[in-house]
């Protein structure tokens, strides 16, 4: 839930500039995580590369996407990017806006919600999410945020879609902290916790695509984003990472973002650098 | 039933050394003003409550009010770290700071248990995750009736409940709008609570019959602070300031700077 | 995703014989066109769910739909009894109605727990009271960190629930205004929803951020249906018709008098 | 909670029409129960007598008494008696009007009522309320509405004022049925349980009041309305009762109604009847 940092940005910062063909890992990860979205969605947004993602899908091809931020805006339809969950566009354009509370147990905790999004700074081979602690959470390494509303959103939405750089210190073998449920240390016990929802169906980075295998539950790679190698996908993660073709399936190719997406993406960026640059 | 005391007087009357404080407001409505006036009075070894401590927590962790943090979320939200509670946690200055972390469900559950005069919240959450291994305040209770394991955490009852609003009228009820949080639940829980507010009117001026009202009968003091939420904000008076919480990412990196900023912009001003 | 039946169309989708079914509406907004069609479509053997049973549920039960009762008041507001209500507990006409009693607050925490999700709610209730002699869906649990013994009574989750409300826009957005009940929650607690509304609108026109809006997805059906809460009211669009409250005393002091002005005044219309 | 009867109001509807001086015992029952509230009392008000004498006393000698209805409307003023608790007028006149789980969580059970006025079916010398059933719960002679939120009005406002009509089958030796806890079935059933709220201290009939014994809190006669006798009270009370006097206290006499008292709510029923009598 912190920042989706530089990488999702393009190097100059006026819309115009880009030439088309080109785009960033970031710009790649935060368009292939739009797709994953259906048009009838109800989504549970976190900050940074979920809220692009999911605004992008709203602003393309998904017009009825239904967004809604902890801070109890249902169905906010912002113009710019909020830098927090709770910034005023928010309210402004939502259906309506709700106590904390009341968006925790009636709209999350009552079932009302598809799609959870999330970021990570620790993801483990079974979708399990650190943004708690780096080392010992008493006597930590590295404090990070903590929860927020994620460890919720991971076991009460329908489906559960994470963004996350990739990194062999981001995608690790077992997360130093379970702060979100994916399917547990083993891949297995979520199901044995009777929880009924279906976690981290998707992993997007700016490298690849992973789902976890319908058996283990093991994170595969599904698919790579235009240009990267297996090896460099090998490289990058912290587990002996598995191919989708090692298992039977096909290991596929993103497609490269379309002009009308990198487009809608880049306007959205500079409209909400300008925004929070102040005035 | 409400007065209408100083920012001084209301801060000075509520909160002692020890107490258990909370300042909320998520994101929107955060009590920036009346925290700066808890800073000013050098109140010490306080147990704070806030979902997102936010740069206010930063500021007052940062300048040694605080004993213990209760809390559900603690980053410069869309900007990265806290860092001066990253450094109370990480290396104990300037003093050592004993966390109770939850998640945010639990925590707004625990707001409502607290407004609705219970002594825990229920609800489900935490499952599989590694909070409850850390926080000895995370139990459960079986449904009589289902036989399901459902979590239990304590219902927040500050001694104190601190919030900002956009406004009051002279009986003393506040309107808060937009996003409205826990701002509610934190003055109904609160032994004791001040509201600031943006102005005082005569006539309240609620847009709905069901706007998001707490009356003046539930509310110890009422201070009008304009301004008051900054950089956070207050819906139709003024927008957050964004390139605040940017820019001090690198006001708070380093120990020296903080102190300096802090002599600067809060303790040299009066309330 | 709401969809925009008739009347018919949309009882006759969601309601089924034995259903277990809410029509709420606390004073206000009460469902009366939707519960008629109910009674014009014959339903039978349904456990009613009502905080207030008021006149509708008088009807239902009078007309033989109501196999139990699940309430808190069952009064004539401001008048005094229900007569179909009492003909049935006490002389079991048209049929016996089994009664599963509870007084308002662990009613109105039900519903929140089911809108919650939840198995179960949480409260302090019915110390001293006889009513957890007589029913035995009152329990308790005790909380883990102070002891005390907490009252438990199980959520609800009816099959369909039904309420009515000012208006909807063409996303399904429902407006609730004024006296808002449990409106949001039965339509959050139930499987299947329907809305009646005074008129669907481009514009909802929502007069607060914080309106109690019911979005559209969480709706199954939405029917627009004018005067659809008469002789209960709908804030800003007519008034409670407080003298028909009173002359149904009368109406309904007599089975076939009672029996007469249903065929006249429900049956005999379409929806 | 059912209607107030018609004791309570003139023989003559026009307001213009009473002769100074002389009143019934209804409305005679309706001042004594307004002059109980302190002017700066948050009040849970049922419909019937207890809404006429909470209204009175607003209109009156405590115009920031603040009035709350179990429909969720904080701080109503209304103009007219509302028929039923959930009267529109409500809603318009509120500081703002709330969810009826909120009312009873946040505002009843979470303790910011002070007081709570009860109407009652059968009341019992400890000051215990049944509304619910005359008879067998199974097996009823009356079935009466039930309790509404006057269960958790008794046990969770600061204290509770009853108002009755005296008569030997409403003030009754034990109630068929405990719909709301005055100080249990021997006097020391509220205490034992630990509810820490004052219950039932005042008791208003249209023949006299009644407070309870502050040892074995048994309902005495603490004053006496004009024109009544101890006699009359006597035959019209169910159980052996007990006169302050007979303890060792004084026994009152309840002032005459004033002027302004019966002028402001005999205006108020004049309006509250042409309002309800539909246009």
């Amino acid at each position: 839930m912190s920042g989706e940092g530089g990488a999702d940005r393009p190097t100059g910062d006026a819309a115009g500039e880009w030439t088309p063909g080109e785009w960033t890992a970031g710009e790649m990860m935060t368009i292939a995580a739009s797709r994953a979205l259906d048009p009838d969605d109800v989504c549970f947004v976190g900050i940074g590369a979920p809220s692009a993602a999911c605004n992008l899908a709203r602003l393309t091809r998904a017009p009825h996407l239904t967004l809604i931020y902890e801070s109890g805006t249902l169905a906010a339809r912002p113009d710019v990017l909020p830098l927090s969950i709770g910034d005023g566009e928010l309210a402004e354009t939502a259906v309506a806006t709700v106590s904390v509370p009341e968006m925790f147990r009636y709209w999350l905790q009552g079932g009302h919600v598809d799609v959870g999004f999330l970021g990570a700074a620790q993801l483990d081979r079974f979708g399990n999410i650190n943004t708690t602690v780096i080392g010992d959470w008493d006597d930590p390494k590295v404090r990070l945020p903590g929860s927020g509303g994620a460890s919720e959103i991971a076991s009460q939405c329908g489906r559960v879609f994470v963004t996350i750089a990739h990194s062999p210190r981001a995608l690790v073998d077992a997360v130093d902290f379970t702060t979100s449920l994916g399917f547990g240390p083993t891949g297995t016990e979520r199901t044995a916790a009777g929880i009924t929802t279906k976690g981290p169906v998707l992993v997007v980075t700016d490298l690849c695509t992973l789902r976890p295998d319908p058996d283990t539950h093991e994170l595969v790679v599904d698919a790579l984003h235009p240009g990267v190698t297996r090896e460099e996908v090998v490289a990058a993660t912290g587990w002996d990472v598995a191919f989708a073709d090692d298992r039977g399936g096909e290991l596929a190719r993103t497609a490269a973002p379309t002009e009308r997406e990198l487009e809608v993406l880049r306007h959205l960026h500079a409209r909400t650098e300008q925004a929070h640059a102040g005035g | 039933m409400a007065t209408f005391p100083t920012l001084h007087d209301a801060v000075a009357d509520a909160v002692h050394d020890g107490d258990t404080v909370a300042l909320e407001g998520f994101t929107h409505l955060i009590p920036f003003a009346a925290g700066h006036e808890v800073i000013r009075q050098g109140r010490r070894d306080l147990t704070l409550i806030r979902m997102t401590p936010d740069l206010l927590y930063d500021q007052m962790i940062g300048m040694g009010c605080a004993r213990r943090l209760v809390f559900s979320w603690g980053g410069n939200p869309g900007v990265g770290s806290l860092r001066r509670f990253r450094d109370a946690v990480e290396h104990g200055w300037p003093h050592e700071l004993h966390l109770e972390e939850h998640a945010h469900a639990a925590m707004a559950s625990a707001w409502e248990a607290g407004a609705a005069g219970l002594p825990m919240a229920l609800l489900r959450a935490y499952q599989g995750t590694s909070l409850p291994d850390v926080n000895n305040r995370i139990g459960s209770v079986t449904c009589p009736f289902t036989g399901e394991e459902l979590t239990a955490v304590p219902a927040l009852r500050p001694d104190v409940g601190i919030v900002h609003a956009q406004r009051a009228d002279r009986d003393g009820n506040v309107l808060v709008e937009g996003i409205i949080g826990v701002q509610k639940e934190v003055v109904l829980a609160s032994r004791r609570s001040i509201v600031t507010v943006e102005e005082i009117v005569d006539d309240l001026a609620a847009p709905s019959l069901n706007s998001c009202v707490i009356p003046g009968w539930t509310i110890d003091a009422i201070v009008a602070t304009p301004n008051g939420a900054h950089p956070s904000y207050a819906h139709g008076y003024y927008d957050r300031d964004n390139a605040f919480y940017m820019a001090w990412d690198e006001i708070a990196s380093d120990r020296e700077r903080f102190l300096a900023w802090m002599d600067d912009h809060v303790m040299a001003v009066s309330a």
